[in-house]
């Protein structure tokens, strides 16, 4: 199943897809319409999605890369996606079931907010922290629930 | 019902098996214990069947040592550590004074007075990796392969946490004020009455000791006299390694007083050899033979302003990003260490970022603004000029106050206010904490007639 | 001659009022029993941390002896260890949580702890070393085992702690339905001695000869029996109330110090009255095995006198306290519906069939 | 007047306790806590909480340079820390385009097959305590300690090593390494028909394991289950077959599947003998490797400073419980922008819940106990 069939039955349904060739690796700028996407990939029998990296790309943009494999025909393909920081990415947990805790993550960590998933709160972090840790901008807030958050080795420097 | 009885007798079979086999166990337990008595049975014992001894070991990981004798004062095991447990201090004694710091067991001449290398061994992971850089191996963990160094050693457990903070260095007093330490020892016994009165426990705003005590080692090694070679131009040279050659070739022959072609010649000369010039090299060395005697222009613009000691490395604290604030940071201090002026260190902070692509609108605006207030002081708008000198509030005798006072002065000397109403802002500032004794009202009211 | 009547032979000659003399009568048991609940308990203790070690490669306790005296050099140190345990839980803080239901969470260790001593009453530990002698010895026995299940309800259900209600609800399932079985297999001797009297029993197995071999089918009585009192005492495979790895330790999370040893020291006394009823019953009781193997020509009949009595019904009674531990190391935990499955689906139907079948056997034999 | 309306149910209602079975229990292999909705023994709803133990692992590989970030890497899955220092590299190594020399590949295999004997025998004692055996945890921890005195003789350290760097190892082997390794697996595949015959064909062992928590074909690949968890679900997918990287290729060992031999294919005995029969494998791995391992010096590629190139990879490795990814995104620094590691616990976590409706909370346990999680890498 070569990269060449994928990319013409994907960019039929959204021609925004750039597939670039050296680090094989396609990327869609715009997120609307990602989830027919994600289902046309599943039908290509790619049934195991390995990881979701969520990545800040520092310019107030956001990126989610999605890692994908198909146990038949032992393919991998990367599909990245970029929007800015508020955009709602809609939610493949329906897809595939390993994306919800992904997902989780990916919010719990960089604050990208999916569509219709069905538990969207903190995976790792205390449901009421603030902030999201992996921001490049991230500052830790001073006190947690009354408790002091030490900085630095200050006491015995 | 076939399927009920099997079921049974398979299940009776099993039974017997594994009951026979822990009776095994239990008859021949000779040879099958396998407990160490770790009192009187130490690890690693030669004769446990496995069959190691101490030799074979290929490296150890038990309690940190450092020979202070051989330590000089790289600092490279406290940047290889990833927890940053190891905290050295060094003092470099002035030029003049013909300080001997003693030789290394390699031979190496040590150039650096240690009053300070503290290891935390609660916060040391163990992972080793302060052990390799150390290029005269004083740093190591005990026991194993240097086991002839010093005995191994991994029960040095501590009632209080503090204990396990081992201090190595052994540089008396006398040495650190023979080298003109004496700020070092000054701000030393500072914070350890902090600490003692548990100030600083909290350790929410950075402690101004900290911040001094970086500027006094960068400015208790004063600046060397002679005059500084002027690398505006080698440092346009993109690459880093590049740009390094040049630098030195440039230093090299400066020193020599050739003139600006035999420098430009040299530095060809030596990228050439190490295999680095390109062409796009051509231009940068053609401008370093045009360049003109350094000390006509720039020279001048280093020395006179005296705003210039302004500048210290917190006033790129408004940068937002940061990584940005501390690349910054470190490079300024870097470059004020080695005595350049501001406007240089300036231009390099933008190349730097330009180089890492850091380079956005906000960190440009900063350093147009610190240029624009380097280069030429006195045609700034008038807010710059007749602002009256922090050094003034000094003389306020209450700590507190003092302190009060120069922050309120920082904050609206920042905002561009002219100094009668930043007196204004402190006096209301007292009034409100009802510190405005007094005394103090003195001192503000001496600053108001001295404009 | 049970011992309460030989006191009260001995001391009527002093014409006491009649109360007192009830009163000695009845304390002084009362102290033997406890004297041997906690030794067998101190015993027990050590044998079975000594046991698992050894089949599991380790040591066991080495290092805690008694007054210097730290016991063998290579592999039986640290006698002193469970002693120095018990006066550990004795000074240890007795917890009792908030809203525990205080009353009920401080009675359960004794409900416990009284009914593995009253069933000690009838259990004879030779052949006139008895409490008391009833002429209902086995059904005596019976009836009191099973007033220890109270107890462990109440201390789950007090403690107001999910895990320990789990564990007294797994405990009160598994006990009651194991009490059947147990009643089955103990009404063959009755049977075949003709009566529920201790002496009875053991006296017609001295006679003839041990019920274990008497027929088939009291064979695997005997091994009924004895699984399902492992099953009573809650002990691996049928551990399931106090489960380390999923109930914490089952009803028995909330106490500490002293009350726990109570639970702990009962424990071991059903273990022992359990392998104490098993060899009297089965294994013929004080009779000394060389009767059977008759190795020895016939005068030397005498060695199962009363002090041979106790040390012969005591090693049998060893013996099986030592398969009980063996157990214990050897085998994982049954799940509990897989516990009633094996008590209703196949003990229950084995030992009705052995009772129709005894009956049979006596007939024709 | 059938039964059922002599008792009138509306009255009572019966709702279902929630039970904690809190980060703090002894067979949650780790700081989990489950929210367990039962009614009685049986289970209605599982829903794990985790991030107890998060250390921000990603947030500071963010700030160290790449080969101090070896040692943070070792912390993540403590129980097979090498397998985590040996992917980690693999991914670093890959965007720096550098040839490791052949030595090193072949140590690197020796070591990574030492600790999955290692993990998966921590994984038969801990799995006998759940289901309730004591004797075969300390009998394995016996045989499991010989190979930590391996690893002491190797790197120093007995659990977390720091001993396999971006470009190659921090130390060779000590001389007599590798006889004394070889003594140990003469020693160890006896011990092994030991175990063997306590638990694996033990009765009660068998009840409690067979036929409970079935993980079927397509369900195990939809919630990105890997590792052995997969396998004994019948799926033959083990990236040291199917995408050899270092020289797996030149290995020949065989990859166990689950058969389902005493129940159906993919319940938590096949998941247990999987991971038994891989021990196996990785003792022949191990003696080919000795059999055929070059000289040459382990150094020789390590570089001075390491600075991988500009862009991004995901690299793939097959650690003792499943596929460890690494997605590493550098931008030329020798400190990474993004460095995100894919956990095989926490997919084969997922599943759990899926796994445990409608059995006994002792079942619980056993099918906690057959994913063998580990909570350090699932909360990084």
């Amino acid at each position: 199943m070569s990269k060449k069939t994928l990319t013409d039955s994907i960019s039929s349904i959204n021609e925004s897809i750039a597939y670039d060739e050296e680090t094989n690796i396609f990327s869609l700028k715009e997120v609307g319409t990602w989830l027919d996407i994600a289902t046309e990939i599943k039908n290509l029998n790619f049934n195991y999605l390995m990881c979701i990296t969520s990545i800040d790309m520092e310019n107030s943009q956001l990126a989610l890369a999605y890692n994908l494999h198909s146990t038949e025909t032992k393919d991998s393909i990367e599909f990245n996606l970029f929007f800015d920081k508020d955009t709602e990415i809609p939610s493949v947990e329906s897809l595939w079931r390993t994306a919800d805790w992904h997902e989780r993550e990916a919010y719990d960590m960089m604050g990208i907010k999916f569509i219709n998933h069905p538990d969207m709160k903190r995976i790792l972090l205390p449901q009421d922290w603030e902030g999201y840790p992996l921001r490049k901008n991230y500052k830790v807030a001073d006190y947690y629930h009354g408790m002091y958050i030490p900085k630095d080795k200050t006491s015995w420097e | 019902m076939k399927e009920y009885f099997n079921n049974i007798v398979g299940g009776i079979q099993s039974f017997w098996k594994g009951l026979s086999l822990t009776f095994k166990h239990m008859k021949n337990k000779k040879d099958l214990v396998a407990t160490l008595q770790y009192p009187n049975e130490k690890w690693p014992i030669p004769e446990r069947n496995i069959g190691f001894n101490l030799s074979e070991y290929n490296v150890i990981r038990s309690r940190l040592h450092v020979d202070m004798d051989d330590c000089i004062g790289c600092l490279q095991c406290e940047r290889a550590c990833p927890v940053d447990c190891i905290k050295i201090d060094t003092i470099k004694p002035p030029k003049e004074s013909e300080f001997d710091c003693g030789k290394t067991s390699f031979g190496t001449q040590k150039k650096l007075v240690v009053p300070r290398f503290t290891i935390d061994m609660s916060e040391c992971m163990y992972c080793n990796l302060c052990v390799y850089p150390c290029p005269e191996e004083c740093i190591y963990m005990v026991g194993g392969p240097n086991e002839d160094k010093h005995e191994i050693d991994y029960e040095f457990s501590q009632y209080s946490r503090d204990g396990l903070i081992y201090e190595f260095a052994d540089a008396t007093d006398e040495d650190i004020l023979s080298v003109g330490g004496d700020e070092y020892i000054k701000t030393r016994e500072e914070r350890k009455k902090r600490i003692a009165d548990g100030e600083s426990l909290n350790g929410t705003e950075i402690l101004p000791g900290k911040e001094e005590n970086v500027s006094v080692t960068a400015s208790s090694a004063p600046a060397p006299s002679l005059d500084k070679p002027d690398f505006t131009v080698v440092n346009e040279i993109e690459d880093r390694v590049t740009r390094a050659t040049a630098k030195k070739a440039f230093t090299q022959k400066f020193k020599e007083k050739a003139s600006f072609q035999e420098i430009s010649k040299f530095v060809k000369l030596s990228l050439e050899e190490n295999g680095k010039y390109s062409s796009n090299l051509d231009d940068i060395i053609k401008r370093i033979s045009e360049m003109t005697a350094p000390d006509s222009t720039d020279g001048g613009s280093s020395e006179s302003a005296p705003a210039q000691e302004e500048m210290t490395h917190k006033s790129f604290n408004d940068l937002e990003n940061k990584m940005q604030r501390g690349i910054v940071k470190k490079l300024f201090i870097g470059e004020k260490k080695k005595g350049l002026s501001d406007l240089d260190i300036l231009k390099l902070i933008r190349a730097e970022l330009k180089t890492k692509e850091m380079l956005d609108d906000q960190a440009k605006e900063l350093l147009k603004k610190l240029m624009l207030q380097s280069v030429n002081p006195k045609e700034t708008p008038k807010v710059e000029s007749d602002v009256f000198d922090l050094k003034k509030l000094n003389d306020i005798e209450d700590k507190m106050t003092r302190g009060l006072a120069k922050k309120v002065y920082t904050k609206s000397k920042r905002d561009g206010k002219k100094s009668t109403e930043i007196l204004a802002d402190i006096e209301s500032e007292l009034q409100s904490q009802e510190k405005l004794t007094g005394s103090v009202d003195a001192v503000i009211t001496g600053i108001r007639e001295s404009i | 001659m049970s011992f309460v009547d030989s006191i009260l032979s001995s001391l009527s000659s002093l014409e006491m009022n009649y109360t007192l003399l009830l009163l000695i009568a009845v304390t002084i048991p009362g102290l033997i029993i406890f004297l041997l609940m906690t030794v067998n308990a101190i015993v027990a203790v050590y044998m079975e941390r000594k046991i698992s070690a050894f089949m599991q490669d380790r040591l066991g306790p080495m290092e805690v002896g008694i007054f210097g005296f730290k016991g063998g050099k290579r592999f039986w140190g640290g006698i002193g260890q469970t002693i120095a345990d018990a006066i550990k839980l004795l000074a240890k803080e007795d917890i009792i949580p908030k809203d525990a239901d205080k009353f009920m969470m401080i009675l359960a260790p004794f409900i416990i702890f009284i009914a593995s001593f009253i069933t000690f009453v009838g259990v004879p530990l030779s052949q006139d070393f008895l409490i008391s002698n009833f002429n209902i010895g086995i059904l005596y026995i019976l009836a009191m085992s099973s007033v220890g299940v109270i107890g462990i309800i109440l201390a789950g259900w007090s403690s107001n702690n999910k895990w320990s209600l789990y564990g007294a609800m797994r405990a009160a399932s598994q006990i009651i339905s194991y009490e059947i079985p147990i009643a089955i297999t103990l009404l063959l001797p009755v049977i075949i001695s003709g009566g529920l009297d201790v002496h009875t029993i053991v006296d017609w197995q001295l006679q003839n000869r041990w019920l274990i071999l008497h027929s088939p089918f009291t064979f695997i009585a005997f091994f009924i029996f004895f699984v399902s009192g492992i099953a009573e005492t809650n002990r691996t495979p049928f551990d399931i109330p106090e489960a380390e790895s999923e109930l914490v330790a089952g009803w028995m999370t909330e106490y500490s110090g002293f009350r726990w040893s109570l639970f702990f020291l009962s424990e071991y006394t059903n273990m022992l009255i359990i392998s104490l009823v098993a060899s009297f019953v089965f294994l013929g009781g004080w009779g000394s095995p060389l009767t059977i193997i008759n190795l020895l020509p016939g005068d030397y009949m005498y060695l199962d006198g009363p002090i041979l009595g106790f040390f012969w019904l005591l090693l049998k009674a060893i013996a099986l306290i030592f398969i009980m531990m063996w157990f214990r190391w050897t085998f994982p935990r049954l799940r509990v519906d897989q516990l009633m499955y094996l008590c209703w689906k196949v003990f229950i139907p084995f030992a009705i069939f052995n009772m129709l079948a005894v009956g049979v056997w006596e007939v024709l034999f | 007047m059938s039964k059922e309306n002599l008792i009138d149910k509306s009255s009572i209602n019966t709702d279902d306790m929630i039970l904690n079975m809190g980060p703090q229990h002894p067979s949650t292999h780790g700081v989990l806590r489950l929210k367990i909705h039962t009614d009685g023994e049986v289970v209605s709803k599982i829903e794990p909480i985790i991030g107890y133990l998060h250390r921000c692992f990603e947030k500071h590989s963010e700030n160290l340079p790449y080969e101090q970030i070896v040692p943070f890497t070792d912390r993540c899955d403590y129980l097979s820390s090498m397998h985590m220092s040996h992917a980690y590299s693999i991914a670093v190594e890959k965007m720096m385009d550098i040839e490791i020399p052949e030595r090193v590949e072949y140590i690197r295999v020796i070591v990574s097959e030492l600790q999955r004997i290692a993990s998966h025998a921590f994984f038969i004692g801990v799995f006998g305590l759940d289901v309730g055996a004591i004797t075969p945890f300390t009998w394995v921890f016996r045989d499991r300690e010989r190979i930590i005195d391996l690893f002491e003789t190797l790197t120093g350290a007995r659990l977390l090593y720091n001993y396999v760097w971006p470009g190659g190892v921090s130390h060779d082997l000590p001389e007599k390494f590798i006889t004394r390794t070889i003594e140990f697996l003469d020693y160890f595949e006896p011990q092994l028909i030991e175990v063997d015959e306590l638990l694996t064909t033990n009765k009660i062992f068998i009840e409690r394991t067979a036929d409970i928590g079935v993980l079927d074909k397509d369900i195990a690949i939809n919630y990105g289950v890997t590792g052995p968890a997969l396998r004994a679900s019948g799926v033959d997918f083990d990236l040291r077959k199917n995408e050899p990287y270092s020289i797996y290729d030149k290995l020949d060992f065989d990859v166990p599947v689950g058969r389902g031999e005493m129940g159906t294919v993919g319940d938590s005995w096949d998941r247990y003998i999987v991971r038994f029969l891989e021990i196996k494998e990785s003792i022949k791995i191990i003696r080919q490797c000795f059999k055929s391992i070059p000289e040459g010096d382990v150094h020789a590629a390590l570089p001075k400073k390491v600075r991988p190139r500009k862009g991004s990879t995901y690299s793939r490795f097959e650690s003792s419980r499943g596929e460890l990814g690494y997605y590493i995104i550098s931008d030329g620094k020798n400190v990474p922008t993004r460095l995100k590691m894919r956990s095989p616990a926490f997919s084969n976590l997922s599943v759990l819940p899926y796994l445990s409706e409608g059995w006994m909370i002792s079942d619980v346990i056993t099918i906690l106990g057959s994913l063998d999680i580990v909570l350090g890498e699932i909360d990084r």
